[in-house]
């Protein structure tokens, strides 16, 4: 036994060392990037993670004259070791920069650190709408539910819907979407029934029997992006798109990973959302091609484009500070605008949360391939919730 | 010839009680790791807290022989109780770690009587569908619990007043630390103690220890409870010093690593879970470090061989090499003194 | 509510086909193999890489989806398993679970951490009516898949000889081995049969329930439910209790849709508390 | 004086068969009382009931006067009901020391004792000294109980139930599968247990029964068929008949 101990304590002392060795070197700006990389959201860290790499094959890894350094580390999706990742690499590592977070409690758990810290925390994919208010230092190059959603009640609304129902997955992001949408709808006129899936449910066909029954003339949905697929299959499988029910949501449901796999069981879904892999301008077929090229083929999704601008915005604000982090560099990072590929965005100095275009989008069959096809846009949408409180 | 065999007898029924040199090593080594590892606090602040959680499996898996897939409910009963007081002013940590014990408690001894029957499979099953219905009690009662975002707002008071928490986690390092030897002292007592013993007994030969006269229900509902309260402590100690609590403390993963934990560093000698937590903890950080996708492989691979190579029997390889260990040890003291006793009888 | 009925009836026989196999292995071999949601990964993985890289038609992957894992079964079955036969429950559920990570990388690794898509052939998609309630056609399909394999396990451990051989092997593989009957060749056969059984299941099933690396981790609890509580006595018991379940999750959700998530994991318990041996089998 | 342990009109029926018929029988105070029988005699099934395993149908069990029919086991145990196994159910892991030890504590009401070590009691010690002597388990008293020889596990398999100072004392077969050289130690010490316990013996062995009994009771079909002293017994005709029928697959 005592072996043992010893044998874990210098397994313990040559990890630090190795950890350690590299904290060496001057000038060098770290930036931790906190990723679910295995369990149920792996495809999310790993969409992420491509991007980032991506955008510092492209842009190099000399920002200010000082050499950029990214740490990834795996959360496993598990909210107090995210917050024992982002701690350490603050304390051990001194990074200038946190980035990442692929889940609303992930996002929320190393806030304070942030604050306490005075380290920039930037929000590649988590999307509740709250997470930015949690810390003055969090900046979010995602989106928010209540961004997506909303545009999408005003067009159904414009579009002669009447009666919506609406399917969400039974945690924080559905109720947040589900809330949006219902408040949105409703404000127009419109008639909503609201339903709750279970988080770990593999059959819809109860619900799905719901809204046969009641007969709306659209299916609002919100489910985590894995589960989108079987969603999808399930509500055709059942016939609801014959009888007339048109699907609509926020684009997770037709997650651009999935989409082309998904087959004719996606096609006519009509989704609002800030990023197409089809968007049409020529930062994003740049962007789509490198992606597929360095990823053996994988379409960059809404992740990846979080992740994509979120090390734009590190960049750039390392740029204007001279790699500077702290304060500083979250001033710096208020205010900015840039093209990205899915289009004009800039953040908010005030709620630091991202202002983008957001998309109304079907999907088609294009070059044999299924994309959501933007077919109108609704230009630099603020965070909904956030604009209605500061009114 | 009597006094001899009394001694023998004295001296065997109360080795167990003794503390061995290794484990007077093995505590000071933790206790060094307070000065010399400080950029390494965190680690071992969860290695601590997961190892008193392995620990309270090890109650009522090694001592018991009760074996759960679900341990986790007690662990996230704790940590929800601590953080909700918390949240709500209550910002005493050992107030806070109290109450989460008692809540605990509460709920294994409640729950204790739906693992008496049936088999290790039904026991696994039985223990899983109630971490399971917790949580997702948990997930609906998002009032309360903050729900799948995530129960924020926790803030910490000092520790007796005195002890603020800090960005390093030396404080949150030496608070669970300190927890964690107090308990185990007292987990120590407790398996060498006569109800100790009838634990060991109970889970040898059920049958035979129903015919000694001990009440076997009676003591595994009371075991059941405590290992329920020490989850609880883990769990309190988990969301005081991280200071967030999400629903993934209930997760089906928490109860399944705990259980690996544990047996990676054998089972039934009460090192086992603090043992196996730095294993574990020390395997992940740096496989994870070496591989953030793929490193659950090697964890995997690692299981299996353990088990291949005989898990048991390694562990009683290990504990031989501790009695070894103090045998010689005991050996020496005693060949120096053979005049002495000589003369005595 | 007929088509309520339906769904949990369809939702229960997919469940049983994926747990059926693990019913054979854990009931009669009393063998924890929680890595039987790799298997049955596995063959949902040979369906998904057959159909969408090489364009065979699903129907005709099936076999493979069968055999593929039915052969990785066979061979870790003579290389591991065996020596594990003998264990306690909790080393079962250790070196299995092992092997479940082991798998879940493995496959990240080759195939990626998305979602695997399959295309079910057009006259499988759809619905049909029959005596006045919508009957979706794949539902109908798993239905029937599942009709015949309870029929044919059914015969094939009652009637046959092979049945009772393996029913006098688990019941005292010594006085099996002195009647002169060959107990590894029946436990490797079983072992296979029941990979190759959870192997089809996955891939059946991976159309309703979805394909990634992490679906031996999600489905292992839901497997585990149908075999505990519907007894490891016989295959009856699982087919009895996975029905039971099903109708019970979806007729739950759809009249109590708050209460949902509750529905199965309550019953279980419940049912174990009361019966702790499960549902429906005898006892023993 | 009630006698040490008696059954009233005892019954126990599993379903349709009847495996115990009115057993009305008594143990008197400091009795060496042999209960014989063919197999399937119903034996265990009437050890079972007394020590509470089963509950009896109807019927009554008292010991030493008092009712304890619906006594759950382990209370029987410490009223003094201690009985010893035909297959041994020791603590394998456990040393013989640990095993008496925990007997001991238990009988002194030690077992919710969370807090001291087992020890550190002088009564204990001494007990557990007396009771190693008087079975022979002193040189092997800190082996792990697996690794003891057959004869020596026997051996403590009697000393654990007598450890619980039981005033009534069931064997059950204490002699069976013990090799031959191990047998004399074994016998002699069952001879040797003090007069103040009675004793009932369940035994196939004649020889056993012969040299240990002063009464026998002969159990056949679940019903007691005859009991008397041994000369009694071991000349009863009908006895022998339906015995020796039997002891032949013995």
């Amino acid at each position: 036994m005592l072996r043992r101990t010893l044998l874990s304590a210098v397994g313990a002392t040559a990890a630090m060392l190795a950890l350690s060795g590299v904290a060496m070197a001057q000038e060098t700006v770290k930036i931790g990037l906190i990723l679910p990389m295995t369990g149920p959201f792996a495809s999310t860290g790993r969409q992420i993670e491509a991007a980032a790499k991506l955008y510092m094959q492209q842009k190099g890894d000399t920002v200010a004259g000082k050499k950029i350094q990214l740490i990834v580390k795996d959360d496993t999706g598990t909210a107090d070791v995210t917050k024992r990742l982002a701690q350490e690499l603050i304390v051990n590592d001194k990074i200038a920069v946190m980035a990442g977070f692929g889940l609303t409690p992930l996002a929320l758990a190393p806030a304070p650190l942030a604050t306490q810290a005075k380290v920039p925390e930037v929000v590649m994919a988590a999307a509740t709408s709250t997470i930015t208010e949690a810390s003055p230092f969090i900046v979010r190059t995602s989106f928010t539910l209540p961004q997506a959603t909303v545009p999408m009640a005003d067009w159904a609304a414009q579009n002669g819907l009447k009666k919506v129902a609406t399917l969400v997955s039974d945690y924080g992001p559905g109720i947040d979407a589900e809330k949006a949408f219902t408040a949105a709808f409703t404000a127009k006129g419109g008639q909503v029934e609201n339903l709750r899936v279970p988080l770990a449910n593999p059959d819809f066909s109860p619900f799905l029997q719901k809204v046969a029954d009641a007969k709306p003339d659209a299916l609002f949905v919100f489910v985590p992006s894995g589960i989108g697929a079987q969603f999808m299959k399930q509500f055709v499988e059942r016939g609801l798109d014959k009888s007339g029910i048109k699907l609509i949501g926020p684009g997770d449901v037709t997650d651009d990973d999935l989409l082309n796999n998904m087959g004719d069981v996606a096609l006519g879904a009509i989704t609002t959302q800030h990023y197409s892999a089809d968007h049409d301008s020529a930062e994003n077929k740049a962007f789509v091609e490198a992606f597929k090229k360095a990823n053996n083929g994988m379409r960059p999704n809404f992740m990846a484009v979080g992740g994509y601008d979120g090390m734009h915005l590190i960049y750039e604000g390392l740029k204007k500070t001279n790699g500077e982090g702290g304060q500083a560099l979250v001033d710096a990072m208020k205010g900015m605008s840039w093209t990205s590929p899915r289009g004009p965005v800039s953040i908010d100095p005030q709620t630091r949360d991202i202002v983008q275009n957001i998309y109304v989008r079907k999907v088609e069959r294009k070059n044999g391939e299924l994309y959501n096809v933007e077919f109108a846009t609704i230009p630099n949408v603020k965070d909904p919730v956030k604009a209605a409180k500061s009114n | 010839m009597q006094s001899t065999t009394a001694e023998t007898v004295r001296t065997g029924l109360s080795r167990r009680g003794r503390w061995g040199l290794g484990e007077i090593a093995f505590w000071l080594v933790a206790a060094a790791t307070l000065f010399f590892l400080p950029e390494r606090h965190l680690i071992l602040n969860e290695i601590a807290i997961i190892g008193l959680f392995a620990l309270s499996l090890d109650l009522i898996l090694g001592y018991a022989g009760i074996v759960s897939l679900g341990h986790a409910a007690f662990f996230g009963l704790g940590a929800y109780v601590a953080g909700i007081l918390a949240k709500n002013g209550i910002t005493d940590p050992l107030a806070g770690l109290v109450v989460a014990a008692i809540a605990s408690a509460i709920l294994g001894f409640v729950t204790s009587f739906l693992v008496l029957r049936g088999s290790d499979l039904t026991k696994l099953m039985v223990t899983l569908g109630v971490a399971l219905v917790l949580g997702e009690l948990a997930n609906q009662m998002s009032w309360l619990t903050g729900g799948a975002d995530g129960l924020q707002g926790i803030s910490m008071g000092p520790i007796l007043g005195l002890f603020e928490f800090d960005i390093f986690g030396t404080v949150a390092y030496a608070y669970s630390l300190v927890v964690t030897f107090v308990l185990f002292v007292l987990a120590r007592r407790i398996v060498v103690s006569p109800f100790g013993l009838s634990l060991r007994s109970i889970r040898d030969n059920p049958l035979r220890a129903r015919a000694v006269g001990i009440p076997v229900n009676r003591r595994l509902v009371a075991v059941y409870t405590l290992a329920a309260a020490y989850a609880g402590v883990a769990g309190g100690l988990l969301a005081q010093t991280t200071q967030f609590v999400s629903l993934d403390v209930l997760a089906f993963h928490r109860s399944a690593d705990v259980m690996l934990v544990l047996v990676i560093g054998g089972v039934g000698y009460l090192y086992g879970g603090l043992i196996g937590a730095v294993v574990f903890k020390v395997l992940q950080d740096v496989l994870s470090a070496w591989t953030p996708q793929y490193w659950q492989f090697w964890i995997g691979l690692i299981l299996v061989l353990l088990v291949l190579a005989g898990r048991e029997r390694l562990t009683d390889k290990a504990r031989f090499a501790v009695k070894r260990f103090f045998g010689r040890f005991k050996a020496q003291r005693t060949d120096a003194m053979p005049t002495t006793s000589a003369r005595e009888i | 509510m007929l088509t309520i009925l339906f769904d949990g009836i369809a939702y229960g026989m997919l469940l049983f086909v994926l747990a059926c196999g693990l019913a054979v292995t854990l009931g009669l071999m009393n063998f924890v193999n929680l890595a039987h949601g790799a298997f049955a990964m596995a063959g949902g993985y040979v369906t998904a890489v057959l159909m969408n890289r090489f364009g065979v038609p699903f129907l005709l992957t099936l076999p493979l989806a069968f055999a593929v894992p039915a052969i990785i079964g066979l061979v870790l079955e003579r290389t591991l398993y065996k020596q594990l036969y003998a264990r306690s429950h909790l080393d079962q559920v250790l070196f299995s679970i092992g092997l479940v990570f082991m798998a879940v990388a493995a496959v990240d690794y080759t195939m990626g951490s998305q979602q695997q898509m399959i295309q079910i052939p057009t006259w499988l998609q759809g619905r049909v009516e029959i005596l006045g309630i919508q009957v979706g056609l794949y539902r109908s399909f798993i239905i029937a898949v599942c009709g015949v394999l309870v029929v044919a396990l059914q015969f094939v451990l009652t009637r046959t000889r092979f049945g009772s051989r393996l029913r006098a092997a688990v019941d005292d593989p010594r006085v099996a081995r002195g009647l002169g009957i060959n107990v590894s060749v029946i436990f490797a056969t079983t072992f296979a049969v029941g990979s190759g059984l959870a192997g089809l299941g996955g891939a059946l099933g991976a159309e309703i329930l979805g394909l990634d690396p992490t679906f031996p981790l999600k489905f292992m609890i839901y497997f585990l439910i149908v075999v505990t509580v519907g007894g490891t006595t016989s295959i009856t018991g699982p087919f009895l209790g996975s029905l039971l379940l099903g109708i019970a999750d979806v007729a739950g959700k759809y009249y109590v849709p708050s209460l949902g998530a509750f529905v199965i994991y309550t019953l279980m318990i419940v049912v174990l508390v009361l019966r702790p041996q499960g549902l429906f089998a005898r006892a023993r | 004086m009630a006698p040490a342990l008696e059954t009233r009109g005892l019954v126990k029926r599993f379903g349709g068969l009847v495996a115990t018929d009115d057993v009305t029988f008594k143990l008197e105070q400091g009795a060496r009382h042999a209960l014989i029988g063919p197999n399937g005699a119903g034996k265990t099934t009437f050890i079972n009931l007394l020590t509470g395993v089963l509950t009896p149908t109807s019927g009554q069990i008292l010991l030493e006067g008092e009712d304890i029919t619906r006594l759950r086991p382990e209370l029987r145990v410490q009223r003094g009901l201690a009985r010893t196994f035909q297959i041994n159910q020791l603590f394998p892991a456990m040393t013989p020391l640990e095993t008496l030890g925990l007997a001991v504590s238990e009988r002194m009401g030690g077992g919710r004792d969370w807090w001291r070590v087992i020890g550190s009691k002088r009564e204990i010690v001494d007990e557990i000294v007396e009771i190693a002597q008087r079975f022979r388990l002193t040189d092997v008293l800190d082996e792990r109980t697996s690794n003891l020889a057959y004869g020596k596990q026997r051996l403590l398999e009697i000393a654990v139930a007598f450890a619980c100072r039981p005033r009534v004392l069931l064997l059950d077969e204490p002699a069976a599968g013990v090799p031959e050289a191990e047998r004399h130690e074994l016998l002699a010490t069952v001879a040797a247990l003090p007069r103040d316990v009675s004793v009932l013996l369940i035994e196939h062995d004649m020889d056993l029964v012969f040299s240990f009994a002063d009464r026998i009771s002969v159990l056949v079909n679940g019903a007691l068929f005859t009991e008397g002293t041994v000369e009694e017994v071991s000349s009863d005709p009908r006895v022998r008949a339906v015995y020796l029928g039997e002891s032949v697959d013995e």
